[in-house]
């Protein structure tokens, strides 16, 4: 095992650029689908305020 | 058509000779930026020459670009950009006069200026004319491709910065070339020609694509 | 001569600044586009200029769309905006020299002087116009409209800046331009008097 | 029967396919990068021999190389769809294909400069593949400086389109110019691809993490193209009428 | 006093944040500047070792002028300079904050990727921390100079290449000992300790004088 | 409080602008700065903000040379010229406060908010001041009118771009600014509606 991670002795430089690929690859996706929740999020707020003003609206109007 | 293009180079080179002090702006930025590299890397004669058409050439890439972020930026800002569109002759003639002026208050004066910086740097003779011929092909296209880039930052913040950015790795191609065709003829021996070739291909496309591509960029940018 | 404009419909960024506009301009016409600050004025004559894209509608000069034949329409146009046009660097002088051949309508020297006579500028013929203050900026760049020949004025709040005789004056000039079959189209917050058979107005607040 | 492909141009009915396409290309990028790693780690023995352990660079440096390339282009051609036919669709996805080029090219740079060290001794060399690859993060940078230094959408979509475009015009000229700086000598000038003389095994993988690759992309991409659409149409009826759906 | 000093700092921050891109600009101006010399001078990996250092120094003075330009532009062009002149505080107060802000913006960026830049000039690990060091030193005196020159070019046409103009001679200083460290240490057996103390001198001096110049000069360009 | 000028004269480049000017503003006082375009009313204002350079005369405040005491003076000063001193890529809530603070006056987001209002630019809080228009930039810059504690007002065309209601505002705005012993100098060409006790006009053009 240790022999495989050793890769001869290059798996510092192995590991290094095996550790970049994998990190930007994991990172990118991880840190989209938390933006897109983020966005989802301000929508859903937006939505409810627009809904209660116009309760409010409404309500004002009949009174 | 013509009177306009004739109309817009005349304006732009009155400007000009209102504030000569521009013209010569841009030429000390060429020498002071040729000038202070010996200070950092030492002043062997060699190697000085050796370096001189990489050095020589990237400066006037870099005061080209410097003085490109003015092309358009005064006439965006006092309106007369917006007026420019709003003429009965095609935009490309307009833009290309602009181009043309910017070259003969930037570009002519670099050419002209060269040998000085070719004596720093020891060069001989014959050297220094091919330094000034492929400078005369070379800086009309930095102009042209840069006016593009100019069009396209018009009105952002730190457009000096931005232009230098989208423009340099375009100024490449010239760069090799015209350092390459420099170099050669310091080592004597190589046909010159293919490097003039190029570059004069180089230049006759930027003729053709650039004023229109600018026009393009400039209507995006005034909206 | 007719600039009619159908269904117009423009945006900045999210916003819809206003939607299904329509108007037509007759010759002999102003149209006075009144609203709030911020309801779209100066959008809409810059759309109406084809200097910004509408979203929607078009636009029609003499019946055809300005986009397709917009070198016959800018022959006719003459736009004034928030920002003068003028060079600093440049005398009152060359900066309407090389307005006017932009335009496709070159003027001798002795045409320009007797215009900027008129608009109070006499002894500043020769003066950059960066030494002035900002409302002789602003007669220079309306000293324009005694000068050009184009039918259709576009003026983004031209009264801005000038004092009480220098707007009495600007609103004879439109005056006597409207009486000669002439087209003016304009945003301002000060009267402009004309008789109401000759004046539209068009409140951009009810097209939000 | 023909598909309305125009149908999914507006971000409307485009927004819900792509949400579904994302988790299948997901997968798909999962399965075949780890697969062709594997292959390439652990079925690769007999012909790296422990001192060229470092060989195995090669399969995410060649695909990671390959995409920031391809990238490009795809991002020109979206620009340029958008330029022509005025979809707003079209900018959104050029947007979304720079950041991820961008990230390619870097990888590709960063995989390269370790292999360099442990081949040549050297992190950095000016190779001209090499340089070309540099150059072509730049020009990934200038689109996205000159994006986000406008704020206008409309604005930045449309000038960044014409500098992608200019971009590639110029990129074959860049890349003949760093290839051979000198003309006299161009005419020999013959760069053999070393794919040809490969090893099947080793071929296998390389190709296999290139698929993989190739997928990873259409599924980042497509997914930030959707959070740039929720972005920009935040205040469009069809979003409100989406989230009402959840 | 010490409010509004960092209410200055902040809002310049804050409107760097605004656009993060700006940082980025003067970073990969800089970057690109370093790139491209090899271009024109070749590749050869002694030369460049050579040049290694001038040119990095070079490309952080040229990177380090360009952004420059803007650190009064725009409060110029809005008004709000005229608004920091009206304040009941002493003016080099705020301008000490504008141009701190400046340099962690632009100067410490720098600092943090000349790695990247040696590494593309083969130099080996301790002539890199040399370079950082006397870089982490060297920008700040290059705010300081040249703040002093982008006040007194404020509102002029040309400015970005007028304050390079007057500015990079004054760099000079800083450009010699900061190189000459770099090249030092690259030889090794030399002693770095005297060009540390000279760059520290400058900046010590740069710091005294330099606000109080700047403010003077604000004071004569927006009369 | 008094703000006194004596025998000013100013000159741009060889000419001079006005000269042999002097006034006495006091507490409760507004002064109007009348003159024709290019009379010199921008100068005199920035004149008397310590920005231009008098050739001659003295201004004093409180008795002071305000070039002896520029802070005690600066304290008490509020001026808003042609430009509007906001940062286009900020909000207009992050511009006042910043603006407050320089001017040694720490706001809550509330009070700012509430001045932002009382100005109709609410839901304008978060929203850059570069997607505005003209007038509701020049809005926010007059919210620093609602907030500030200063005594002197110095005003330069501040009506400009203004819509109607927002000329009605800011005259509201002003009258009780004075009324509450307030100072105000400004140059406009629209009227103020304040009685003639609490009104100093002065006319440029006698001083040429
Ligand atoms: C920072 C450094 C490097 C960069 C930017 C870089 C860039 C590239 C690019 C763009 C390709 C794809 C080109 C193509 O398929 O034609 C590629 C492929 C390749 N690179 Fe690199 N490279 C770097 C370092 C290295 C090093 C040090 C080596 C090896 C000793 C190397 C060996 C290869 C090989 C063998 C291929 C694939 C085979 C081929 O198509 O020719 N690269 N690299
Ligand atoms: N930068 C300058 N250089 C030289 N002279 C100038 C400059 N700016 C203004 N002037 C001159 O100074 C005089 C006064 O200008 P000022 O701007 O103070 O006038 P103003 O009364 O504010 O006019 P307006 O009503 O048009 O704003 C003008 O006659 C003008 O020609
Ligand atoms: N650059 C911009 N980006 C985004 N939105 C903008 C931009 N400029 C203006 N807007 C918005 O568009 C709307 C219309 O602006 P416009 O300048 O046309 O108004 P206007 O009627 O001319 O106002 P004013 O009387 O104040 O000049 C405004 O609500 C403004 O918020
Ligand atoms: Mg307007
Ligand atoms: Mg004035």
């Amino acid at each position: 095992m240790s022999e495989f991670f050793a890769m001869g002795g290059y798996g510092f430089y192995v590991w290094c650029s095996m550790g970049a690929v994998a990190v930007l690859m994991i990172l990118e996706p991880v840190l989209l689908s938390i933006k897109h929740r983020q966005l989802i999020k301000n929508i859903k707020r937006q939505n409810r305020r627009q809904a209660s003003r116009e309760n409010t609206a409404s309500q004002t109007e009949k009174s | 058509m013509l009177k306009s293009f004739l109309a817009v180079l005349k304006r732009d080179l009155l400007l000009a000779m209102r504030r000569r002090s521009d013209i010569f702006t841009v030429l000390f930025f060429f020498i002071i930026v040729v000038s202070i590299f010996p200070l950092g890397v030492g002043f062997e004669k060699a190697m000085l020459q050796q370096i001189a058409p990489g050095i020589i050439w990237v400066a006037a890439l870099l005061a080209s670009t410097l003085a490109l972020e003015r092309i358009f930026a005064n006439d965006f800002a006092d309106g007369t950009l917006e007026q420019m569109l709003l003429t009965p002759q095609p935009l490309g003639v307009l833009v290309f006069a602009k181009i043309l002026a910017h070259w003969l208050l930037t570009g002519l004066p670099l050419v002209l200026i060269a040998p000085l910086a070719a004596l720093q740097y020891h060069l001989d003779f014959s050297t220094t004319l091919t330094m000034m011929s492929v400078l005369l092909i070379g800086t009309p296209v930095l102009s042209m491709v840069g006016a593009i880039g100019a069009a396209l930052t018009l009105g952002l913040r730190g457009g000096g910065v931005l232009i230098s950015l989208l423009v340099l790795p375009l100024y490449i191609p010239v760069l090799v070339y015209g350092a390459g065709a420099v170099a050669a003829s310091m080592q004597g021996g190589i046909s010159l020609q293919p490097y003039y070739l190029l570059l004069s291909a180089f230049l006759l496309l930027a003729l053709v694509f650039a004023p229109w591509a600018t026009a393009a960029s400039l209507r995006i940018s005034v909206e | 001569m007719t600039l009619s404009v159908q269904k117009l419909q423009c945006s900045r960024g999210d916003l819809t600044v206003f939607q299904g506009l329509s108007f037509t301009l007759n010759a002999g016409q102003l149209l006075w586009v009144e609203g709030r600050n911020g309801s779209g004025k100066t959008t809409l004559l810059r759309t109406v200029c084809g200097l910004f894209l509408a979203d929607e509608g078009n636009i029609e000069w003499k019946g055809e769309l300005t986009k397709r034949t917009p070198d016959e329409y800018y022959r006719q146009l003459l736009y004034i905006g928030h920002q003068n046009a003028l060079k600093l660097d440049l005398t009152p002088l060359e900066n309407l020299q090389l307005l006017c051949r932009l335009a496709g309508q070159p003027l001798t020297e002795v045409q320009i002087e007797d215009a900027l006579l008129k608009m109070g500028l006499a002894g500043y013929e020769d003066v950059p116009v960066r030494q002035m203050s900002q409302g002789q900026q602003r007669r220079v760049a309306l000293s324009r409209l005694l000068l050009t020949d184009a039918a259709l004025w576009v003026l983004d709040e031209p009264f801005v800046a000038l004092d009480v005789a220098a707007v009495e004056l600007l609103q004879s000039i439109l005056v006597t331009h409207v009486e000669n079959e002439g087209m003016v189209m304009l945003t301002t917050h000060q009267a402009v008097p004309l008789p109401a058979e000759k004046m539209q107005r068009i409140s951009l607040d009810q097209y939000a | 029967m023909t598909i309305n492909w125009f149908k999914y141009s507006s971000p409307a009915s485009f927004y819900p396919l792509a949400g579904k396409l994302i988790p299948v290309f997901m997968v798909l990028a999962i399965v075949l990068t780890l697969g062709g790693l594997y292959w390439g780690f652990f079925q690769t023995p007999d012909v790296l021999s422990d001192q060229k352990q470092y060989y195995r660079i090669i399969f995410v440096h060649i695909a990671s190389a390959w995409m920031a390339m391809w990238l490009y282009v795809v991002m020109v051609f979206w620009a340029v769809l958008g330029l022509i036919f005025n979809t707003r669709l079209s900018y959104m996805f050029a947007c979304a294909t720079a950041v991820t080029g961008a990230i390619m090219t870097a990888l590709s740079l960063w995989t390269g400069a370790f292999w360099g060290q442990t081949s040549w001794g050297t992190w950095w060399d000016w190779d001209p593949r090499m340089t070309t690859q540099l150059i072509l993060l730049f020009l990934y940078m200038g689109y996205i400086a000159l994006h986000s230094a406008i704020d206008d959408n409309r604005r930045a979509d449309r000038a960044s389109a014409v500098l992608a475009m200019v971009g590639l015009a110029i990129v074959p000229v860049i890349y003949y110019s760093i290839n051979c700086p000198d003309p006299n000598a161009c005419a020999s000038l013959h760069q053999e691809s070393s794919m040809e003389r490969i090893e099947t095994n080793i071929f296998i993988a390389i190709m296999t993490t290139v698929a993989g690759f190739w997928m990873y992309c259409f599924a980042v991409i497509l997914m930030r193209t959707r959070n740039i659409i929720l972005q920009r149409e935040r205040k469009s009826s069809w979003v409100a009428r989406l989230e009402a759906l959840k």
